[in-house]
């Protein structure tokens, strides 16, 4: 059960990562958003549902769909946006971009290409927190496209012998680019592959923040009390293209217009927390305004920053010595 | 005859072949895209829409999506080819070799000559290579020479629409495994490209400028480079010749040399790895064969030893451009 | 239901792939036998079931313990045995060895390493069937431990969303190298990794002929009338070390002897035959005596070949022109 | 100080770096052997038995027998390290590098820069690489010139037990990932190596033999070959300087090029494929830097470009040998 300052805080979070996307959505039609653009808009819920269960201590590996995740996990907003526009200040000083997202002072790992990898990097952060005795966990995000990635598979089957304190949270938006989940995974539902690694799964509506949020509790206690590993199948849908310029001419039209209206996570947020008597529309009205205010801002910024200097191209490449 | 990108004479080329022979598949993520889902089949046509249409004329038997899993499907052309098929490949981008990267140098590669010359793998892997997109270290490479250390494969680098046609049917009808680098900064490159089907043969240089003063080799998008770098160069005076091999693996050594024969200098300009890459290859190459003949120290032009960073300025000073190529010539010049 | 002379033939073909192994074991230790020899003995039921099932249409793909395999899809037995010496009129000229064994006019293909992979090539294989409508199926074997490369599981998925007419026989004989597959393999059972992507998995005993034979031929059917792949593991034992040159120190001592005496596949294949009225034990004592014959002209033959001649060492490279 | 084996040199290293540091972790394919079987703990040993011991005197929580997956368990240790441990990491054979080379081209060499310089990646893949045991095309590679091409690795070739155990407590010390390639027909090799702890540095060439009338560039099994070469040589009257690089990347240039300017002749003699090598890089070097000192085209002594043949005779014929190198020298020294 969350305490009232961690709602409101949940619902800061998801309206934060949608209003920065619906923003970058614009931004990158009108042009000058440089590179591929994954927009996380629609699946907000579940980056705030894990993000709400995790300590400083925790590691969250995140997807090339990268921006709703850093938000919601405490990543500078402005430095998120500086890395997407590859500027100075940037996260990654403006050499990953977008789907790079990287924040490791904010327990956030950015993601690689190829997909998939996320999930042996997390066995290793939860291999040297329980070396270390942080009593930290990692959760690694995977999409149901990158799922099917041979080394999600290795890591599932590692991360169960060595009972490593770790989450698979899959999030299943229904495609991997163009392909349906149905079409490219074998098996109806992917938690299901769990069980073939002998690692408990379960499968939650992506859009309902509460769900998200006990699953991933749920599977933190069990990581944290040494009992291992454990998957987690969030299901949802991208708002957006795979990324901005898709035609998406794949989906049927009505597919995301249904579900903006009638399973949209803020939307179904809202009516849950403002059921009881603690907190009322006017309070979430005003975060929406402080929330408009801050994106106006953190774009202002963005957009203004310079690119990063011109010698730091050949600095960063080795942490020791390396003298030719 | 008609103006063509790139992108379209790759696609024409596949399709001419399919229509030729009813043993070329095609599998790849997305290469119809769409597959199985409500909305619109072949919405995607591939990386970039270079397939598109494909599904459309040759039913998904022919044209298959993929899941996200390239070693698999990569594993399954091999098993397709020494059966018989003749599939093309699609791994979207080169840097993704390296989830695959055991099918293709040791499966592919050695498939023939480890089992003793029983089989043939005749497979294409039609792949993206270069940089300036800003999408950083792990999306804009050009290692196209890893794949040119292994022998067992051919690999092509077509730096423009005709050559890219010529050279996808040639590949697609060798008896081997080809790697077809395309870049992805000419996909709207356009030129005049014959409607019928071509072959340009696998191992054969393109004299794509004849200048005699110095001899710059060449590949891909650095082609375009080096012919700016030579338009300026010779306002000042000095006329190069342009070399394109067009495949590194077999690579036309015999046409580097007779041209540096010639003119007794070279420069090399390569979008790969300063070290271990298309440059060093080349200049030990004439280093050995054409010591005689030199007249100064080789150039090479290739981005330095450095990941490759996303933000545009840092990008461009990634990128080989025609300034460093003028420097590079005028330095071999002055010897 | 086989006939006596499949009986006969299965029968053969178990007790050849065993003398050349017990002889192959000798062999090495008195020197002379190249490279790494990982030997069969104890798992001939696997091959024998699995081939009795299969038609010229039809391919198999090795593993790296080959030897078993080759002969029992009916490779020359002189050109295996010529191959593993590396000689001259050996299956693969004497390129490959031991652990490569591919004679393709046989439907046999050699094993690759990295191991696993023959999973993958099999989807080829079995693709190809489908589309130049050979009526062939393709049969992947797969060791309990290279079961956990990803390029396995990748496979499966495939093979599964395909439809493809293929078996992933998975051979269980307990271990990978030194390491056991309780250890290194999620689920107590590897037959359950089949269910996540949604194959028919079934787990037969590796020492019964009958069992595994039964299980192919289903799977075989299946995958024939286009239903798509099935996974049959099939549990067993192996007679000696994972290479030879093994010390084996990390199995107990008694488990080879108590399944040689009680579980050997060739005793309870004699056990079942000879019950009934038909096979006596005297007609299976002149096979032996056969086959013992023909292992020593085998090896005769093979240690006396010549090495492949030095000028082809440049050959079969490409199959194509390929000039420098 | 006593004599020990390449095997017993690398062990000691581990062993060594293991006790200093608690962060440093070993894992993979039956570095212990026999984890939860029911016969002996530590059965195996690592590959070629180099890690015998280990788990008895650190346990299994810093000795993981891994199952076979190196793509997780190398992307494990890659995790590890950027959370603080030293993880040594073991790729039974450098050939499967293929089912990890993401991993390691993508994930560790880039970490570092495309994150923009927030983490250190302290990682050691050791990996045993070479022909000799007539195991093949797959079992049997160097080609550690792939690693080198790119940045952010280092890679180290040791040649000997002495280099071997002082580069390798440098690599796991380093702060970045270092392939460390063994050579698998030098593990029964022995010579004098200290008890002690000692540092190799990464990037610093061991200058095996003084002579002044040609250089010889060896790495790793080679610097033994070449030796062979120089002491019939010097029957002959000619004197080699031999210089073993010791490691690829970083690659001691300075040192080649200072003893080539000396002796104006070079060859070098390296296992890895005969192009985009070892042997084409340092020539394409010293061709550009050292161009006006060469007084003969450079000799390179490496495996003709085909994949390795098992049978003893073509495997011998693949791998260079003491003839091939001193008819380059020969060859070096008439012009
Ligand atoms: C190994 C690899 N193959 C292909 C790609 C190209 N790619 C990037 S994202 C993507 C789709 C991923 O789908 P999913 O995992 O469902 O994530 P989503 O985009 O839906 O969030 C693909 C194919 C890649 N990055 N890595
Ligand atoms: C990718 C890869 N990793 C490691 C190896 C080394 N190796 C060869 S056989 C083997 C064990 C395989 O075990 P299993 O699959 O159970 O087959 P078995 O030997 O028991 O028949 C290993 C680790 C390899 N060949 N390929
Ligand atoms: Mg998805
Ligand atoms: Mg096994």
């Amino acid at each position: 059960m969350q305490s009232i300052n961690e709602l409101l805080a949940a619902y800061r979070s998801m309206r934060t990562m949608r209003d920065f996307e619906e923003r970058m959505h614009v931004e990158f039609a009108t042009g000058g958003v440089p590179g591929f653009v994954h927009l996380y808009a629609g699946q907000e819920a579940s980056a705030a549902g894990i993000c709400a269960n995790l300590t400083d201590k925790d590691v969250l590996l995140n997807t090339h769909r990268a921006h709703g995740p850093a938000i919601a996990r405490g990543a500078d907003i402005f430095a998120v946006a500086k890395e997407i526009y590859l500027r100075k200040g940037g996260l990654c000083r403006g050499r990953g971009g977008s789907a790079h997202l990287h924040d490791p002072r904010s327990g956030l790992w950015g993601a690689n290409s190829g997909v998939g990898s996320g999930v042996a990097l997390g066995c290793g952060a939860a291999l040297a927190a329980r070396n270390q005795k942080t009593g930290g966990i990692a959760v690694a995000l995977v999409g149901d496209g990158a799922i099917n990635q041979g080394v999600v598979s290795e890591a599932l089957n590692l991360a169960s012998i060595w009972k490593l304190p770790l989450i698979i949270a899959i999030e299943n938006n229904g495609y991997g680019e163009a392909t349906t989940v149905e079409y490219a995974s074998a098996g109806k539902d992917l938690y299901t592959r769990a069980a073939a690694f002998d690692i408990p799964g379960v499968q939650v509506d992506g859009h309902d923040f509460f769900a998200v949020s006990d699953a991933i509790e749920a599977a933190a206690a069990r990581a944290r009390c040494g009992d291992g590993p454990s998957l987690v199948e969030v299901k949802q849908l991208r708002y957006f293209g795979h990324f901005e310029g898709d035609a998406q001419t794949y989906r049927p039209q009505q597919e995301v217009e249904t579900c903006r209206r009638e399973t949209d996570c803020l939307q179904l947020f809202r009516d849950v927390v403002t059921a009881g008597e603690f907190i009322g529309e006017t309070e979430l009205d005003s975060i929406d305004s402080e929330v408009a205010d801050l994106i106006n801002r953190v774009y202002a910024e963005a957009q203004s920053a310079p690119y990063p200097a011109d010698d730091e191209l050949m600095q960063f490449i080795y942490a020791s010595e390396y003298q030719v | 005859m008609s103006v063509k990108t790139y992108k379209q004479a790759i696609n024409e080329a596949l399709v001419q072949e399919m229509r030729r022979d009813p043993a070329v598949i095609l599998m790849g993520e997305d290469v119809a895209g769409g597959t199985g889902s409500a909305g619109q089949d072949d919405a995607w046509g591939g990386p970039m829409g270079v397939t598109r249409g494909l599904v459309g004329e040759f039913g998904s038997d022919r044209v298959l999506d993929t899941p996200i899993s390239e070693a698999a499907y990569i594993g399954a052309a091999i098993g397709a080819a020494a059966s018989g098929m003749r599939p093309v490949a699609d791994l979207m981008f080169i840097d993704f070799a390296g989830v695959c990267f055991d099918q293709i140098v040791n499966q592919a590669a050695k498939y023939r000559y480890m089992y003793g010359g029983q089989d043939k793998i005749p497979l294409t892997i039609r792949t993206m290579m270069g940089a300036g997109l800003g999408i950083s270290s792990q999306h804009s490479q050009s290692f196209y020479p890893i794949f040119s250390y292994f022998a067992g494969l051919k690999v092509v680098i077509p730096s423009g629409p005709y050559d890219a046609k010529g050279l996808l049917i040639a590949a697609i009808r060798d008896d081997d495994p080809v790697i077809f680098c395309e870049h992805k900064m000419l996909y709207e490159m356009s030129e005049e490209v014959p409607d019928e089907s071509y072959e340009i043969p696998l191992g054969e240089a393109n004299f794509v400028r004849s200048g005699g003063d110095v001899t710059i080799v060449a590949f891909s998008r650095m082609v375009h480079i080096a012919s700016e770098a030579a338009d300026e160069l010779s306002k000042q005076g000095i006329e190069c010749d342009i070399i394109d091999p067009r495949t590194s693996s077999p690579l036309d050594t015999e046409s580097i040399l007779e041209s540096v024969e010639e003119t007794g200098r070279l420069v090399i300009v390569d979008e790969s790895g300063p070290r271990f890459g298309m440059a060093s290859e080349i200049s030990s190459i004439v280093a050995e064969e054409a010591f005689a003949s030199l007249k100064a120290p080789i150039g090479k032009v290739t981005p330095p030893f450095v990941p490759i960073p996303a933000a545009p300025n840092l990008e461009s000073l990634y990128i080989p451009d025609s300034r460093q190529v003028i420097a590079a010539v005028n330095k071999v010049m002055q010897s």
